[in-house]
């Protein structure tokens, strides 16, 4: 093994690079499986119900289909190789390429704020529970953070989509109910797409912090008379990062997949919405298409989210292993 | 047929959102979300942009190969037909100014002025190069034999004397029809020369129709803009209120928030779903226009394992199924049929006393312990209301049932593709030409097996005869006389059991319209009223 | 949600015999539970027939004989609200244990792996956590087809590489205890040690995690039903009704409310279930505390403290503390104490003798869920019962703590952390502050004094933290030093040094030192005062001197010094070897 | 000569490779002879620990050998797993060397039944051994919590002992006790080790502690033997530099000098 290897980092980025070939090759060969798994004849589907048998069959040939699978999985691994993801299926004249750059940044626009709102406001509120709750104290707020987050966690995000439409854009008329025209049409799907997460971030965020108040590091910074805002931000805030990044990771990847019902809720012209789209027109070249990028862009946030816990916490860098 | 693949094709049904329906392919209602554009832009007629929605990106802008309904409004929107519907759905001139029937063809006489959008003149010459174009695409043009027949279409144009003459090898009385619809649109030169550019909506001299298409914006929105100088319009028997709006604009996506985007004024125009439509009821400020998009009925399979290929059964089936309640859960907007067209249709069968009564008793008797496999999909009715009605229906008659409600693109698929799997389903066809026949051939005629358009693949031989030798009539009155003894050999047997008219309604705010010449969606006719 | 257990793990160790009283959120899920099981019994037995009926009443909104209105076939969906508990339930509860179990066995089982396949494993597995589950389960769906069975199936498969993760990494701090490497070295083979000391200490901790996933599971599924992938007509689930009334959200908004209650019940239920366990198991948080404040420190004796205002010159002057525990226990018993300046006076006794809650009470920092009260409580020059500037006593009262390692923050820098008082109080800027600190470590001798501060506490070996954290009294020039036992966690080689420069510290600063340990040898060699503390009272009070010729009264402070130099083992080795 | 229990000989252990590379044990050479015992005396960081997991097979040996129990272990073999009865380790620390949940008695069957570890068939055995190392009547039932340090530790002794290994080692036995309890189980180790003729290797950081539970002494600092022989000439004549600065060290000792 090279010296230089040895040291953490080098080592550490790696073997995050293998981690991150590995599954990048693992989702071309399962988005390739999955398209495959999909029943209803993609032939006749694009071609339409009203169309011959002839004509479904030229269909199939337009296609490739008609070609053994290992021939149409190698022209696809190629194309991915060569960064060519073909064109689309149901629209000859479209590349999946220019749709995924085209939709991208809507569904990684309300991701990244969803997220951001998510962590925030997470490790502000669960903190502020756990303080107050301390000892036992406060403990109406104790069971009022669990009733709200619980509940909130059990509604599905279809639901707290049409509610939040209903209050907020008809009943109101303060924000629009869909789409993506205004810098106000943000709110509305980011809010829905960070309400469970905030819940479920705020309830180990408070659980986390309970536990870290209790340590000694902390009766130290108390020894030093600062403020109780000081010593939750500065001293105990940097204790809780480890568990929110390594949340948030689970969390973004859950809400990429998420975003398939909140676009469809919001009329979110993102890749969500479009993958959906696409599998239910049969178009897989497109549903491989950004099957693949949510999956690669999944993957890549959780390699990021991995190197930022390293940079937290140095540490990870040898123990963290696969045990991240 | 393997257990694996069975299991296998029941996926889509997983990958199916809600009510959305595969586009064109059946009946969905129409769509979509759209965005608030600009402010302050839709409020009232004071406008030169109407704001609709569509479902989803149109699959290409070369009107012969689209397949899809936003294809076609695209299509009927960028080119013009040689006919067109009247408002009360007679077939009136369009490029060309008349056309004369006759038996092995017709001859379109073609008007004056019309342009391409580079200003290229729409002559003979151009019409024929264009419907030959349509004639020889065999591959990729899916309406090509709904519009020719099965026969071979020969076009010759005669610049001098202004018209076109269409022979067949085989007769097809379906044709004027057929020359209205949108996939008939002219193209000009310029698109011929570059197909695929042209499907990609590039080629903008390409266009013969009132719009170009100035935007497109994947996924979001498409915009058309009105042709400077345009002056085609068809000469419809009553003059549509309102100016043609400068700019339409159209957002993609999904039916969920069409109407709350109506209601907060980030749409002028949609097609709502049956449920939201109550909504609208109360609300002042809105308007609806109804259209119809095709029929519904029960299809059965008429194959070997299915229970259905005995009349009796069928007729047992009929017994039970209360058509009112059926049309009320898959459309309560649509009018009952007692055929496969609406009753305005020409030679549609009206006599509602061929249909079979409910008898629920009776049928009991032929169905008590039958195994039935129903086929539906989660587009007709309510999260495939349709199918779990004739579901129950038949568990109350003491069937053993077992149900799949799919998505439309694995259902398709089922009952093309797998008839060993499914007896019955509530089906839906979408009357592109909005003929008697166009129907009827799904139920009666060759089978699909055989290459024909008979999906339910049943064996009459005496309606097939009439429905061929309707097609191949050379009078209307020949020809609906031939369609009647088609459709009541039809009903005898109970190949089928029409329910309702499948239909579309349009919101639409105060200060604009849009009518449905014929009773078809036609959104050249869109108006800003002032 | 998931990864907030692990700290669960390392919080809650199990007692089984600890009392079995429900805590209140506890109860409350316990109760909601109970409740939805019972209507899932008793509703498709008395409902049932009316959840099935089709009426020609379609489309209703709610009214007095259809609370909740009817859907398309004119079905009663409060009927059919409280029948699809039974099936919701069952669906739940199998793809919450297909995830739990089969996660759980491969969590454990990568355990029996060579360690280079176990990591393997558990790369794919961190791959597989980060694929979004939604599009796992379509996968799985896709092969098994829409329906009841196989969205369990799905569901439970997509929770599978979460709890295996959770698992593995809860097992990770158990594979290490000794206890495991005791029984590996009694020759228990690895599978006999899984299961008899892994799984056991997961259990609780599980337990929890199942609860609460339940809820995630009961929108997952739910989740399924919406993309149409749910159960099929006939049957229903909660899921499958609320996807059905959706798209009347606007039209019959009662439609979407019976569904959505029930699954913010079930998924209530369950989450109060975990979280009470989790308290329950957890003893710190267990405590209910009622009535006042804790933490606090009181004036015990208003006229006693009057009497004794008098400025006085004392480093540290205690009288009649008291401290008492949330549960009205009392700790400390009316102990009074004096630190000269200049005077090092050393508190002496065993765990649990009251040492440490006397001399963090003294500095002001009563711990939580105690109370403390005194006649009278002076540090530094201040009276600590009235409230002095913070900032006064950050600059004045120096604490050095027990553990070193435990006592500095893991996540920051030891400059980040040690200038806080000079910053926050003093005024100085982060320049300042870290030359002024660099400086006192080169006093101390640490080595390479300039690079230190910007290491992270696990940089450096205890004895090199524990004069780090002196190096903050030298900063400050603080008049008082509250020492906890700085070096019982060092090595006894380290130890000797550690103090040589705290008593240098101590005496450059002419500051009092209240010095507490458990071993007689140390203090005696360091203090000029011993204070003897047992059961929370003086028992003795010695000088330097008294202690160094064994002038002791009390047998337990003569026990301790024998302990010290270790006088009756040695004696019986002797005698033995003689 | 008497036979040697445990043997080191030119025993060396690498850890981690490239720069990170680090040698924990550099030829150590040290032999317990039957029936006695030697203290291991360095800091943290010496190798003392490692010593002790090369002895029970938990850390491989990069070069050299040792003997345990008439086996000879070496580079390829240094991982093979010793008899129970050969050599058994007491560990360090008394919160998680038990089990919290499973009772002293079951803790001590597993050492007499690795198996099936049945309290039932060894209860007498077992009583015996709990009431041996002076634990209260009816522990055998009691979980972990309800034992103080102290007593904890001397479960886990009794868990080591009770097999009748050939040979122990105690690793930082009794660091983390207060001192008091510390004398108090230092005192039952040395009367089992007289009564039982154990083998003992026992690891500290304290000389004073070490003292008294050993015939003969030997520092470890850094990986390396720095000195070997017995205790008290150890005590009163030490001969590394090193050695005194240990001696000196110890609290209550004569060299233990803080104020100047």
């Amino acid at each position: 093994m090279p010296a230089v290897l040895a040291r953490p980092w080098p080592a550490f980025l790696l073997r995050k690079v293998f981690e991150f070939v590995l599954a990048l090759l693992a989702l071309v060969v399962l988005t390739f499986i999955m398209v495959h798994l999909v029943p209803g004849d993609p032939a006749r589907v694009i071609a339409g119900m009203d169309a011959s048998a002839e004509q479904v069959e030229a269909t199939r040939g337009r296609l490739g289909l008609d070609r053994p699978v290992l021939v149409q999985f190698w022209d696809y691994f190629v194309g991915v190789l060569t960064l060519d993801l073909g064109n689309s299926w149901r629209r000859p004249t479209t590349e999946v390429a220019d749709v995924i750059v085209a939709r991208l940044p809507f569904t990684a626009s309300i991701a990244l704020i969803g997220i951001a709102i998510t962590v925030l406001v997470s490790l502000a509120l669960g903190l502020l529970v756990a303080g107050l709750t301390r000892g036992n104290r406060n403990q109406w707020l104790d069971s009022g953070f669990g009733w709200i987050t619980a509940s909130a966690l059990a509604l599905p995000v279809y639901v707290i989509g049409a509610i939040l439409i209903v209050v907020f854009a008809v009943n109101w008329g303060l924000l629009p109910a869909g789409g993506a025209n205004q810098l106000t049409s943000y709110i509305l799907p980011t809010t829905a797409i960070a309400i469970g997460p905030i819940c479920s971030m705020s309830r180990m965020v408070r659980r986390e912090a309970a536990v870290v108040l209790e340590q000694d590091y902390m009766r130290t910074a108390r020894g030093w008379r600062i403020s109780t805002a000081r010593q939750y931000s500065k001293h105990a805030v940097p204790n809780l990062l480890s568990s929110t990044l390594t949340l948030s990771g689970l969390i973004l990847a859950a809400m990429i997949g998420g975003a398939i019902i909140v676009e469809t809720v919001f009329s979110w012209p993102g890749l969500g919405r479009t993958v959906v789209e696409s599998i239910i027109e049969r178009d897989f070249g497109l549903t491989r298409g950004i099957i693949l990028t949510i999956g690669a862009l999944a993957i890549t946030a959780n390699v990021i989210i991995d190197i930022l816990l390293a940079l937290v916490d140095p540490r990870t860098l040898r123990a963290g292993k696969a045990l991240t | 047929m393997t257990q694996a693949s069975k299991r296998g094709r029941r996926l889509g049904a997983a990958l199916c959102i809600g009510a959305l329906a595969l586009a064109g392919c059946t009946t969905e209602d129409g769509s979509i979300e759209a965005d608030g554009t600009t402010e302050g832009n839709g409020d009232g007629p004071h406008t030169d942009t109407i704001r609709g929605a569509w479902i989803t990106d149109p699959v290409g802008f070369l009107p012969m190969t689209t397949t899809a309904t936003d294809d076609y409004r695209a299509a009927r929107l960028l080119y013009d037909t040689v006919l067109r519907r009247d408002i009360d759905g007679e077939l009136i001139g369009g490029i060309a100014d008349d056309y004369q029937l006759e038996e092995s063809g017709l001859t379109l006489t073609i008007g004056e002025g019309h342009t391409c959008a580079d200003g290229t003149e729409i002559t003979p010459t151009v019409v024929a190069d264009s419907l030959t174009y349509f004639a020889d695409e065999t591959e990729s043009a899916v309406q090509r034999d709904g519009v020719f027949g099965p026969g071979e279409a020969t076009i010759t144009a005669d610049d001098d004397a202004s018209t076109v003459v269409i022979e067949l090898s085989e007769p097809h009385s379906d044709l004027p029809a057929g020359l209205a619809i949108p996939q008939s649109g002219i193209v000009c030169p310029a698109g011929l020369e570059d197909p695929e550019s042209t499907a990609a909506g590039q080629v903008e001299a390409a266009f013969s129709g009132p719009y170009v298409l100035s935007e497109a914006n994947d996924g979001v929105s498409y915009v058309f803009e009105l042709r400077e100088g345009y002056d085609s319009w068809p000469d419809y028997s009553e003059e549509l209120e309102g100016v043609p709006a400068q700019y339409l604009e159209f957002y993609v996506g999904i039916d969920d928030t069409v109407a709350n985007q109506l209601l907060t004024d980030e749409l002028d125009v949609a097609p709502v779903t049956d449920q939201e439509l109550d909504r609208f009821e109360d609300e002042e400020g809105y308007d609806q226009t109804t259209v119809t998009t095709g029929e519904f009925y029960i299809l059965f399979n008429h194959g070997e394992q299915s229970p259905f290929q005995d009349e009796e059964m069928r007729r047992a089936l009929a017994q039970i199924v209360d058509r009112e309640t059926l049309a009320e859960i898959v459309d309560p907007n649509g009018e009952l049929i007692a055929t496969l067209g609406d009753e305005n249709m020409q030679c549609a069968n009206t006599d509602f006393s061929l249909l079979e009564d409910y008898d629920a008793e009776a049928a009991s008797e032929a169905l008590d312990g039958v195994q039935v496999n129903v086929i539906g999909t989660n587009a007709i009715g309510q999260n495939g209301a349709g199918a779990i009605y004739v579901q129950e229906q038949l568990l109350a008659a003491g069937a053993e049932v077992e149900l799949q409600n799919l998505d439309v693109g694995t259902w398709v698929t089922d009952i093309y593709e797998e008839p060993e799997w499914w007896d019955v389903t509530v089906f839906a066809t979408v009357n592109n030409i909005g003929t008697i026949s166009w129907g009827l051939g799904t139920v009666i005629g060759v089978p699909h097996t055989e290459g024909g358009r008979n999906t339910s693949v049943s064996n009459n031989p005496a309606a097939t005869e009439a429905l061929d030798a309707a097609l191949a009539a050379g009078s209307e009155e020949e020809m609906c006389e031939y369609y009647q003894i088609a459709q009541e050999e039809a009903l005898a047997a109970v190949d089928f059991i029409p329910i309702s008219m499948d239909t579309r309604t349009f919101v639409i705010r105060d200060g604009f319209t849009i009518y449905g010449p014929g009773g078809n969606e036609d959104l050249t006719s869109l108006r800003i009223l002032d | 949600m998931t990864t907030v257990a692990v700290a669960d793990v390392q919080t809650g160790s199990h007692s089984p015999a600890r009392e079995r009283r429900l805590n209140p959120m506890l109860a409350i899920g316990l109760g909601l539970a109970m409740a939805l099981v019972l209507v899932a019994i008793i509703s498709p037995m008395v409902l049932g027939e009316t959840a099935r009926e089709l009426t020609g009443d379609m489309r209703q909104g709610a009214s007095s004989e259809h609370w909740l209105g009817t859907d398309e076939f004119g079905r009663d969906l409060f009927a059919r609200a409280l029948v699809a508990t039974r099936l919701t339930l069952i669906l739940t509860t199998a793809a919450t244990a297909i995830a739990v179990v089969l996660g759980v066995v491969t969590g454990i089982l990568v355990w029996m792996m060579p360690e280079r396949i176990r990591n393997f494993v558990l790369t794919a597995n961190a791959v597989a956590v980060a694929f979004p589950g939604l599009v796992l389960a379509l996968v799985v769906a896709a092969i098994l087809g829409p329906g009841a069975f196989s969205a369990t199936i799905a569901v439970g498969i997509a929770g599978i590489p979460a709890f295996t993760r959770l698992a593995a990494n809860m097992a990770a701090p158990i594979m290490v205890r000794e206890y495991v490497g005791t029984a590996k070295q009694l020759g228990v083979p690895r599978p006999i040690i899984l299961a008899r000391h892994v799984l056991p200490n997961l259990g609780e901790p599980l337990l929890i995690l199942a609860a609460n996933s339940y809820a995630v599971m009961l929108t997952e599924l739910s989740g399924l039903s919406f993309i149409g992938l749910g159960v099929q007509n006939p049957e229903y689930d909660f899921g499958r009704l609320l996807a059905d009334a959706l798209p009347n959200v606007y039209t019959q908004p009662v439609h979407v409310l019976g569904p959505s209650i029930m699954i913010v019940l079930t998924g209530v239920a369950a989450m109060f279930i975990g979280d009470g366990l989790a308290a329950r198991s957890n003893p710190r948080l267990r405590r209910a505390v009622k009535g006042r404040r804790t933490g606090t420190l009181l004036q015990a004796n208003e006229s006693a403290a009057a009497k004794s205002a008098a400025e006085n010159d004392d480093a540290l002057l205690v009288r009649n503390l008291c401290v008492t525990s949330a549960a009205g226990q009392q700790l400390v018993k009316g102990v009074s104490l004096r630190v000269k300046k200049g005077e090092i006076v050393g508190l002496v006794g065993e765990s649990g003798s009251g040492k440490s809650l006397t001399a963090m009470s003294a500095a002001g920092l009563v711990p939580e869920g105690v109370t403390a009260s005194a006649d009278e409580l002076r540090a530094a020059g201040h009276d600590m019962l009235r409230h002095p500037k913070s900032g006064d006593l950050a600059r004045d009262v120096a604490l050095v703590y027990q553990d070193p390692m435990s006592s500095f923050n893991p996540a920051l820098k030891l400059n980040s952390q040690l200038t806080e008082v000079s910053r926050v109080h003093l005024g100085a800027t982060r320049r300042q502050a870290r030359l002024e600190l660099a400086e006192k470590f080169a006093q101390l001798n640490i080595s390479a004094p300039e690079r230190r501060g910007e290491q992270h506490p696990y940089e450096l070996s205890g004895g090199m933290l524990q004069r780090a954290m002196i190096s903050s009294a030298l900063v400050t020039e603080a008049k008082l030093i509250v020492a906890d036992e700085p070096t019982t966690a060092l090595d006894v080689t380290v130890q000797a040094e550690v103090l040589r420069q705290f008593v240098g510290a101590a005496e450059r600063l002419g500051a009092g030192v209240l010095f507490i340990s458990h071993d007689l040898g140390v203090v005696e060699a360091l203090c000029d005062r011993v204070v003897v503390m047992r059961h929370g009272e003086v028992i003795e009070e010695l000088t330097c001197d008294q202690l160094t010729a064994e002038e002791v009264q009390h047998p337990y402070t003569q026990k301790l010094l024998d302990a010290a130099k270790f006088t009756d083992v040695s004696e019986e080795t002797e005698a033995n070897n003689a | 000569m008497p036979e040697a229990t445990i043997e080191a000989e030119e025993l060396s252990v690498v850890f981690g490779a490239g720069a990170s590379q680090h040698q924990a044990l550099k030829d150590v050479s040290l032999q317990i002879w039957k029936g006695k015992s030697v203290g291991l005396v360095g800091e943290s960081g010496s190798g003392k620990s490692t010593l002790a997991k090369v002895l029970i097979g938990a850390v491989p040996i990069t070069s050299g050998q040792v003997t345990v129990g008439g086996q000879t272990y070496g580079a390829g073999t240094g991982r093979r797993r010793r008899t129970p009865k050969q050599l058994q380790l007491i560990p360090q620390d008394p919160y998680s060397s038990l089990n919290p949940r499973r009772t002293a008695g079951q803790a001590l069957a597993e050492a007499l039944d690795p198996l099936w570890s049945r309290v039932s068939r060894h209860r007498k055995t077992i009583a015996e051994w709990l009431d041996r190392v002076e634990l209260p009547q009816g522990s055998i039932d009691k979980y972990p919590y309800e034992f103080s340090g102290g007593q904890r530790q001397r479960i886990a002794i009794a868990r080591a002992l009770c097999i009748r290994p050939e040979a122990v080692i105690a690793d930082e036995i009794t660091s983390a006790l207060d001192l008091s309890v510390q004398v108090e189980v230092l005192k039952l180790l040395a009367e089992l080790r007289e009564e039982l003729d154990l083998t003992m290797l026992f690891i500290s950081h304290d000389l004073s502690v070490v003292r008294h539970v050993s015939d003969n002494v030997a520092v470890l600092r850094s990986g390396e033997l720095v000195e070997h022989g017995e205790v008290e000439q150890v005590f009163t004549a030490p001969q590394a530099e090193y050695t005194r600065q240990l001696l000196d060290s110890v609290p209550g000792g004569p060299g233990f000098a803080i104020r100047t």
